[in-house]
């Protein structure tokens, strides 16, 4: 109700504060109500608390293929110490962490299992594309089985080049990620809730989409199965 | 049953053995290196972030756009922009790209570089909100003389003959050499070199040419200095 | 005294159940409604099972050792229990019956039949678990 | 000697910091709803209704001294493991967020405060929910009986004094293992499934040597009351119920005799150890001592296993289970299991305190006081003056006094101590395995303890019959 | 990515037999050898007697021939050969198995069959799965002839030599590369 | 369990777990389908390839000597043993000469190597164990010294690069030799106080002795080699039966597993080579001739003779074999790797059927399988 008499009352101001707030590529199918500004309000108030303590506790997820993972197992140990920042909580599962460090290379079989991984983090959550096979395809961006570039099916935060990079190289990016999280706005975030589909990152529309990948999958542990 | 106990002892002795060892551990030193305050002592060998040399005497960039580093990349993340001058009929290095995000740090390209103009740097801190950053072009990748002599004489490489005659090859590129960290010289006076390169008559490349006069010891604070600045 | 002791425990019972249940409830659904973090899709809504769609439920009939060892133990407890009374007044007793070694020898034989029952649950093969 | 003295400095710091930050903050919070507000109730208005509010208030007074110092405390002892085991493993561990790391758990805690709450498919949405409230809830009223003996039987917590303390705590004990069977089961979740039953079964397995370890004491003390077994303890390390449940006491008091260099000291031997039967009772005494010393030992591995800490870890064993019952708890329902995981870390350590290592009572026996403070007499004064100096206010407050704060001050130095403890353990031992589990439980620890408790009434028979 | 030099090795020349050929050929089982330029006996047999000659080998007092270091799947554009590397756990002679497999026609290329020998040899099991996946050389009588390395729905067989590289979003070429 | 309990006749469901991609103790991306009876395995599925990034089909569209940059990342564990193996290989078909100090280096960076990546994998397999934050640093702790000594004479940490066809590609300083020295003469005692935490440890032994047993004719129908297959007794280590490079001239010994070949074993081997291969860093250090480090020159068109190359070095985790087929040109005409993870891999259902699921870490760890290899 009280949309529709704000629409009435002042509808040049509220658009101009859904232009502040709404991302473009939402703008047209999302309308703020007169609750979203009240919480936009108390948002400006709590977030620069909860991000200064988002970012100063980010838990990476467990999550590594290849080369890249020694190194992220190596930032965990003694010499790099990665605890210094409150990061040394590695989680086994999606649901307590809140960043992947895609560490090593993502193949075509591996993507699908990426995808429900990153979907199966709860909000906020971010990535660090780790090493030049996750950022590009790298070293092996011609192969036939290998993603090439995981921010094709995964949004990426920050971008960390090398091959492997060196332990400090990821304590580099994780200090360049809590600069990126303790910018955040809440509004900002909450406006993006309206997407509710589980990420199909839009890079070419001619691929298989996600559904496929992830039925693929399954298919594979049935077919595993049925045979012996 | 005395089996039962002597195991029983063993097993004590052995676990108190190893609570022993760790607690022990307490009072040893930290390993630590605290990378943001201190940074690591890398080898001058590191394959770090790739980057062009200059001549550290004379500022003369050192590319000789030969091709040889963009063929034998395996990942092809090289990419040189050439062309034929009409005029002397040698080659000109217009753009000079390299991909981080795709290079793999092997460093084949800076073995094969006959003028070792192109070289792995002990930086590593490339990590960036964009794939698009990592692409870095030849106003990023070019080193300042400071840098350059630095890594010269850490890599043991000969310093490079200045080049006879042609310096126009340079000149497209000398202007975008020149960084906003090195501001600070500029009060210093253009030496001769500038003469030499008829090109150069921008306003922007002076900067980098005031640095050809120092001496050994301030070029290398200078580095120090420009690295702590970048990091 | 005593009653209202009991009483105050009991009420500290209930409190200790209801004051974070309202602060879970409070905090977490007023927080999460609030602060626009509750976005659940059907990827997101799996249960987690390492990257790969879960290929069955998991309320499974599940392995009979557990039962077991629950049953086993529910004998052995309820037997603690009982020496639990013994304990505080058995010194009383004794001495009221002015024979010192009375407790001690009721335990005693309480104790052996309780073992008797672990070694007959160990013999019968009750406790292994393969 | 001590090459890390700055790592070990830093800790020692922080520890300190943190202390008095919950502690304060507990005293504050008593200090208000037990003394202030009553106070003021009474003076606003003198009639019944008030009257009854402020006593409901100074009743409430434990409830929220457990509601301000169970987060705050497990902040701390994530912090103290995180710290130790880095200590342990050569590096720094978090000291970015605040000076020294001081606030990073805090940072933990507001940021799984705020993170999204998931409930999969197919969970049973409202047993997902309560789930973590059934593990907190206990170690929050559960730990009550423990009040009175920490605080030495404070005014204000002797309505906590139960006459049946242990049996209440260790029924309160037995409740959380429903909250994570009830987890791991609604999680639909196959991984949790495993790690909620393998958590019933190894918190029902160690239940019994635990009670059994206990009643042990039990038995030696004629009670189940927690302060009073707190108060048999008193006067140094011999009369610990750890050394034989007060069969020691006659050498203590022997020895204090002797060191004070009364003539009655062969008289109070005497009559705690009769030499008519002299051989009967040294074997009595020394196999209640070494019973008492293994229960100890027997309580704190049942207790390890009753918590899942390493090596008893199994219920989340992460090489295995994922995460174990709580691999689809999110946000703050992972955080209160976490919250209750470390409190129930600290309620056993404090049991283990006061029923064996002596309560809140000074670890060092009076005749070894007697005999150090001989000649120097001026600091047992000084301590005295300014215990008289005070007297005033402490009276006027009632809230703290002297016994208090040294009962408080005791049980955290014991119980921390064995906390930090449980950190080296966890930074050396691996994980059992499910059977291994069991055997050990089943076929070692059981009938060891049984033993125990067969040679301590035999025992304490003979020392009866000659007393 | 286009095959740019796919010019054979050249074609090696006979020899004689050597000390498994001839001991193969007591067996009954014939054989040729090969030019030894990996520096050991190289034979190459003929489809139909793979099989008992690797049990032959595998289980003979004489040979002993008992590890099977690899399988491996070489397309030569015209024919397809299926190399097994044997040592031995007990001494230090070793043995280069061929087979060589003509492809039937060029709309038959992707089935080339030959026996198993997963069956009596565990550590051929996957090795053969590989190939299959890798080559495409189709092992009859294979416990569980599965696609080991690719996913179970991957068309062609990557490492044949006319293998066309699936174009889609995930392994696209990179817009932004410079290849 | 017993049957006069009347046990039998109670049907509980089976359960069927992912173990993996995404796993803790999976080691990357090895994905086990279980069936479970209560904990107890009855059938396993190994689903591997999700690594695969196409090694070999790279090495027939990458010239010689772009290819060899890439194989380090073969099993990124070991990249002096794929480098070295691959070189060999080429070196077989080209038969060039190589200096005589180009082998001791080669030596002495692949015994370093091995100790790096043994001591890896005793951290990991403690992690396995369930110690998850104590021990596990220590052995981090020693392998960060190797890997920065590899930095010095290679440039990176993992992605050596070092071991080129015809030799090495950098000559030491004699101050990286006085470096090495050191950490040889410390190491030692670094060992024996893992060895104070973990072998005799009660837990860890219940969770070792006796587990996860490999018997012989099991292993040798597999072809399973390298540490995993001495811990079962059988003395096969190419660096003794087919000596390659310089190994002949030094004097070592090769450890075996004492016992039937469980679990212990297997650990107990590896422990014992790194005392071996400290040993022979020493050696080499003593025996380091002078001269040149390369016999073939190093440039961007590298190629080598027709004709085909088999070789096959004693990698930390068994025989690593390479074939080659060369045509000539700068380009090999195929490359197969012959990796020993991926045929020790192919024993873990033998040995996991029947076992509680906590043996799977325990087991799996102890054959030490690096994904990549596997998956290549």
């Amino acid at each position: 109700m009280s949309e529709l008499l704000n629409n009435d009352l002042n509808s040049t101001d509220l658009a101009r504060e859904n232009a502040a707030l709404i991302s473009p590529e939402l703008a047209d199918t999302v309308t703020l109500t007169s609750i979203d500004k009240a919480i936009n309000m108390l948002s400006q108030i709590v977030s620069p608390i909860a991000n200064l303590a988002r970012s100063n506790s980010v838990w990476p997820l467990t999550f590594g293929t290849s080369c890249c993972a020694i190194e992220m197992m190596c930032v965990g140990m003694s010499a790099f110490d990665i605890s210094r920042f409150g990061s040394e909580v590695f989680r086994a599962t999606p649901r307590q962490a809140d960043l992947i460090i895609t560490a090593g290379t993502i193949t075509r079989k591996m993507a699908s299992a990426l995808i429900t991984l990153y979907e199966q983090l709860p909000e906020p959550k971010y990535v660090i594309a780790m090493g030049a096979c996750t950022i590009t395809g790298g070293m092996f961006n011609d192969s036939y089985s290998v993603v090439q570039g995981v921010d094709r099916i995964i949004p990426v935060d920050v971008y960390l080049p090398g091959c492997p990079p060196r332990p400090e190289a990821i304590l580099d990016a994780l200090l360049k990620l809590q600069q990126k999280i303790r910018t955040e706005n809440y509004a900002k975030r909450r406006v993006q809730a309206y997407q509710q589909r589980p990420v199909c990152y839009v890079d070419y529309d001619c691929g298989r989409p996600l559904e496929d990948l992830l039925a693929m999958a399954m298919e594979d542990t049935s077919l595993a199965l049925d045979q012996k | 049953m005395s089996n039962l106990l002597t195991r029983a002892k063993d097993s004590i002795y052995q676990v108190l053995r190893g609570l022993k060892t760790v607690a022990v551990h307490s009072l040893r030193i930290p390993t630590t290196k605290e990378y943001p305050d201190t940074m690591p002592p890398l080898p001058p060998h590191f394959r770090g972030r790739l980057a062009l040399n200059v001549n550290p005497e004379t500022n003369e960039h050192l590319c000789i756009s030969c091709r040889q580093c963009e063929r034998v990349c395996p990942d092809k993340c090289i990419e040189i922009t050439a062309h034929k001058s009409p005029e002397t009929n040698k080659l000109e290095l217009i753009d000079f790209k390299i991909d981080h995000g795709l290079c793999m740090f092997c460093g084949l390209c800076t073995e094969v570089c006959p003028t070792d103009c192109i070289i792995n740097t002990n930086d590593f801190e490339m990590a960036d909100y964009s794939r698009e950053a990592l692409v870095y072009d030849i106003r990023k990748l070019t080193l300042t003389q400071g840098e350059s002599s630095h890594y010269f004489a850490a890599k043991e490489i000969a310093l490079p003959k200045p080049k006879p005659a042609k310096p126009v090859a340079s000149a497209p590129i000398a202007p975008s050499i020149a960084k906003p960290v090195e501001t600070k010289t500029e009060a210093k006076p253009v030496e001769t070199k500038t003469e030499a390169k008829p090109a150069e008559t921008k306003t922007e490349t002076k900067p980098a040419e005031t640095k050809t006069e120092a001496k050994p010891a301030e070029t290398d604070t200078d580095t120090k200095s420009t690295d702590n600045e970048s990091k | 005294m005593a009653q209202l002791q009991v009483i105050q425990i009991l009420i500290f019972v209930l409190l200790g159940f209801a004051l974070p249940a309202i602060g879970m409830i409070g905090l977490a659904y007023i927080l999460q409604i609030m602060f626009g973090y509750h976005r659940p899709n059907s990827v997101k809504n799996q249960p987690y099972e390492c990257g790969i769609k879960a290929f069955q439920d998991a309320f499974l009939q599940f392995d009979i050792r557990y039962y077991l060892y629950a049953l086993l133990f529910i004998i052995f407890d309820i037997e603690v229990i009982f020496i639990m009374p013994w304990a505080v007044t058995s010194d009383f007793i004794s001495k009221a019956l002015k024979y010192p070694m009375l407790g001690a020898i009721e335990m005693a034989i309480f104790l052996v039949i309780l073992t008797f029952g672990l070694v007959y649950a160990w013999k019968k093969g009750a406790l292994e678990w393969e | 000697m001590l090459a890390n003295s700055a790592e070990l400095f830093k800790f020692t710091r922080l520890t300190l910091i943190w202390l008095t930050l919950i502690f304060g903050s507990v005293w504050g919070a008593c200090f208000i709803v037990g003394v202030l507000l009553p106070t003021l109730l009474l003076r606003a208005c003198d009639n019944e209704i008030f009257a009854l509010l402020a006593q409901i208030c100074q009743y409430l007074t434990p409830l929220i001294a457990i509601l301000v110092f169970i987060p705050i405390n497990a902040m701390f002892m994530v912090l103290v493991e995180r710290r130790g085991l880095a200590l342990f493993t050569v590096r720094m561990g978090p000291n970015r967020v605040g000076p020294d790391g001081l606030l990073q758990t805090a940072a933990d805690a507001v940021k799984l405060l705020f993170k999204e709450d998931i409930i999969p498919t197919g969970a049973d949405a409202w047993l997902f929910t309560l789930a973590p409230i059934i593990f907190f809830a206990p170690s929050i009223f559960g730990s009550i009986p423990l009040l009175a003996a920490i605080t030495g039987n404070n005014d204000l917590f002797a309505i906590t004094n139960l006459p049946t303390g242990i049996f209440f705590i260790i029924a309160a004990s037995s409740v959380p293992v429903v909250g994570i069977v009830m987890g791991g089961w609604a999680s639909n979740n196959k991984y949790s499934l495993v790690g909620g039953l393998r958590s019933a079964a190894q918190a029902i397995s160690y239940e019994i040597p635990l009670v059994l370890s206990l009643v042990t004491i039990c038995y030696l003390n004629q009670s189940l009351n927690v302060v009073e077994i707190a108060s048999r303890q008193t006067g140094g390390f011999l009369n610990w119920n750890i050394f034989g449940g007060g069969a020691l006491n006659g050498l203590d008091k022997y020895l204090n005799a002797l060191i004070n260099g009364s003539s009655n000291a062969n008289d109070i031997l005497q009559a705690y150890y009769p030499s008519n039967q002299w051989i009967l009772t040294v074997i009595a005494i020394a196999g209640l001592v070494v019973s008492t010393i293994i229960a100890f030992f027997m309580y704190i591995t049942a207790a390890c296993a009753e918590v899942n800490r390493i090596p008893f870890d199994l219920p989340e064993a992460e090489s295995e289970l994922v995460s174990g019952y709580n691999t689809e708890y999110s946000g703050i329902k992972f955080a209160i299991f976490f919250l209750a995981e470390f409190t129930n870390l600290f309620i056993v350590s404090s049991i283990a305190t006061i029923m064996f290592l002596g309560a809140g009572n000074n670890p060092i026996p009076q005749f070894l006081i007697d005999y150090l403070f001989k000649n120097v007499t001026f600091i047992p004064q000084t301590i005295n003056a300014i215990t008289q100096a005070l007297s005033p206010l402490i009276n006027q407050i009632h809230l703290i006094n002297p016994i208090t704060f040294w009962s408080v001050v005791w049980m955290i130095v014991k119980t921390y101590s064995l906390v930090f403890f449980a950190v080296l353990v966890r930074g050396t031992l691996p994980r059992f395995k499910i059977d291994q589990l069991m055997d050990f439980g089943w076929k070692r620890l059981i009938p060891l303890s049984l033993l125990v408790f067969f040679i301590v009434i035999f025992a304490k028979g003979v020392i009866n019959t000659n007393v | 990515m286009s095959q740019t030099d796919t010019n054979k090795p050249n074609e090696t020349k006979e020899m004689e037999l050597g000390k498994f050929g001839k001991f193969l050929k007591d067996n009954g089982i014939d054989s040729t050898r090969k030019d030894d330029s990996i520096n050991v006996e190289t034979i190459v047999i003929s489809v139909k007697d793979l099989e008992p000659a690797l049990r032959l080998l595998k289980t003979s007092s004489e040979t002993k021939l008992n590890m099977l270091l690899t399988i491996s799947g070489v397309d030569y554009t015209d024919r397809i050969d299926s190399i097994y590397h044997l040592w031995s756990y007990d001494h230090n002679d070793a043995l280069v198995i061929k087979v060589e497999l003509p492809k039937q026609s060029q709309a038959n290329t992707d089935t080339v069959n030959l026996t198993s020998i997963a069956n009596f040899w565990s550590a051929a099991n996957w090795h053969e799965r590989e190939t299959y996946d890798l080559v495409g050389i189709r092992y009859l009588r294979h416990p569980y002839l599965r696609r080991i390395l690719n996913p179970w729905d991957w068309e062609g067989h990557p490492l044949r030599r006319d293998y066309k590289q699936l174009v889609d979003a995930l392994n696209d070429k990179n817009p932004h590369s410079f290849r | 369990m017993s049957t006069n309990l009347e046990t039998t006749n109670l049907k509980t469901d089976e359960m069927i777990i992912n173990m993996g991609p995404q796993h803790p103790a999976t080691h990357g991306v090895l994905r086990l389908i279980l069936k479970l009876d209560g904990e107890i395995v009855r059938h396993v599925e190994p689903v591997i390839g999700h690594l695969h990034r196409a090694q070999e089909w790279q090495g027939q569209n990458r010239t010689l000597f772009q290819y060899q940059a890439l194989i380090d990342r073969v099993d990124y564990l070991s990249g002096m043993f794929t480098s070295l193996a691959f070189a060999h290989a080429c070196e077989q078909i080209d038969g060039c000469q190589i200096p005589p100090r180009a082998q001791y280096l080669r030596a002495l960076v692949c015994e370093m190597n091995r100790i790096s990546s043994h001591l890896l994998w005793l951290g990991t397999f403690l992690i396995d164990l369930g110690a998850l934050f104590g021990f596990p640093f220590y052995p981090f702790r020693e392998r960060e010294k190797l890997l920065d000594l590899f930095e010095e004479i290679a440039g990176q940490r993992m992605m050596f690069n070092y071991i080129r066809i015809g030799g090495v590609q950098r000559d030491p300083k004699p101050s990286w030799f006085e470096k090495v020295r050191k950490f040889t003469a410390e190491f030692p005692d670094r060992i024996d106080e893992y060895e104070a935490i973990v072998t005799q440890n009660p837990i860890v032994l219940k969770r070792t002795k006796g587990v996860g047993i490999l018997d012989k004719s099991v292993a040798m129908d597999y072809g399973v080699t390298g540490p995993s297959i001495r811990g079962s007794g059988i003395n096969y280590d190419l660096r003794k039966t087919r000596p390659y490079g310089i190994y002949p001239e030094l004097n070592f010994e090769i450890p075996l597993g004492q016992n039937q070949g469980d679990t212990w074993d297997r650990y107990m081997c590896r422990i014992l080579e790194m005392r071996q291969s400290n040993n022979l860093i020493n050696q080499c250090l003593d025996k380091m001739p002078e001269g040149e480090i390369s016999g073939k020159k190093q440039i961007a068109g590298l190629r080598i003779k027709a004709g085909e190359g088999f070789s096959a070095i004693e990698s930390p985790r068994g025989v690593l074999g390479c074939y080659v087929i060369s045509n000539g040109s700068d380009k090999a005409y195929r490359i197969r790797w012959r990796n020993p993870s991926f045929c020790n891999l192919a024993v873990l259902p033998s040995l996991l059927i029947g076992r509680p699921i906590s043996d799977i870490m325990a087991i799996f760890g102890s054959i030490d399988v690096i994904l990549p290899d596997v998956d290549r």
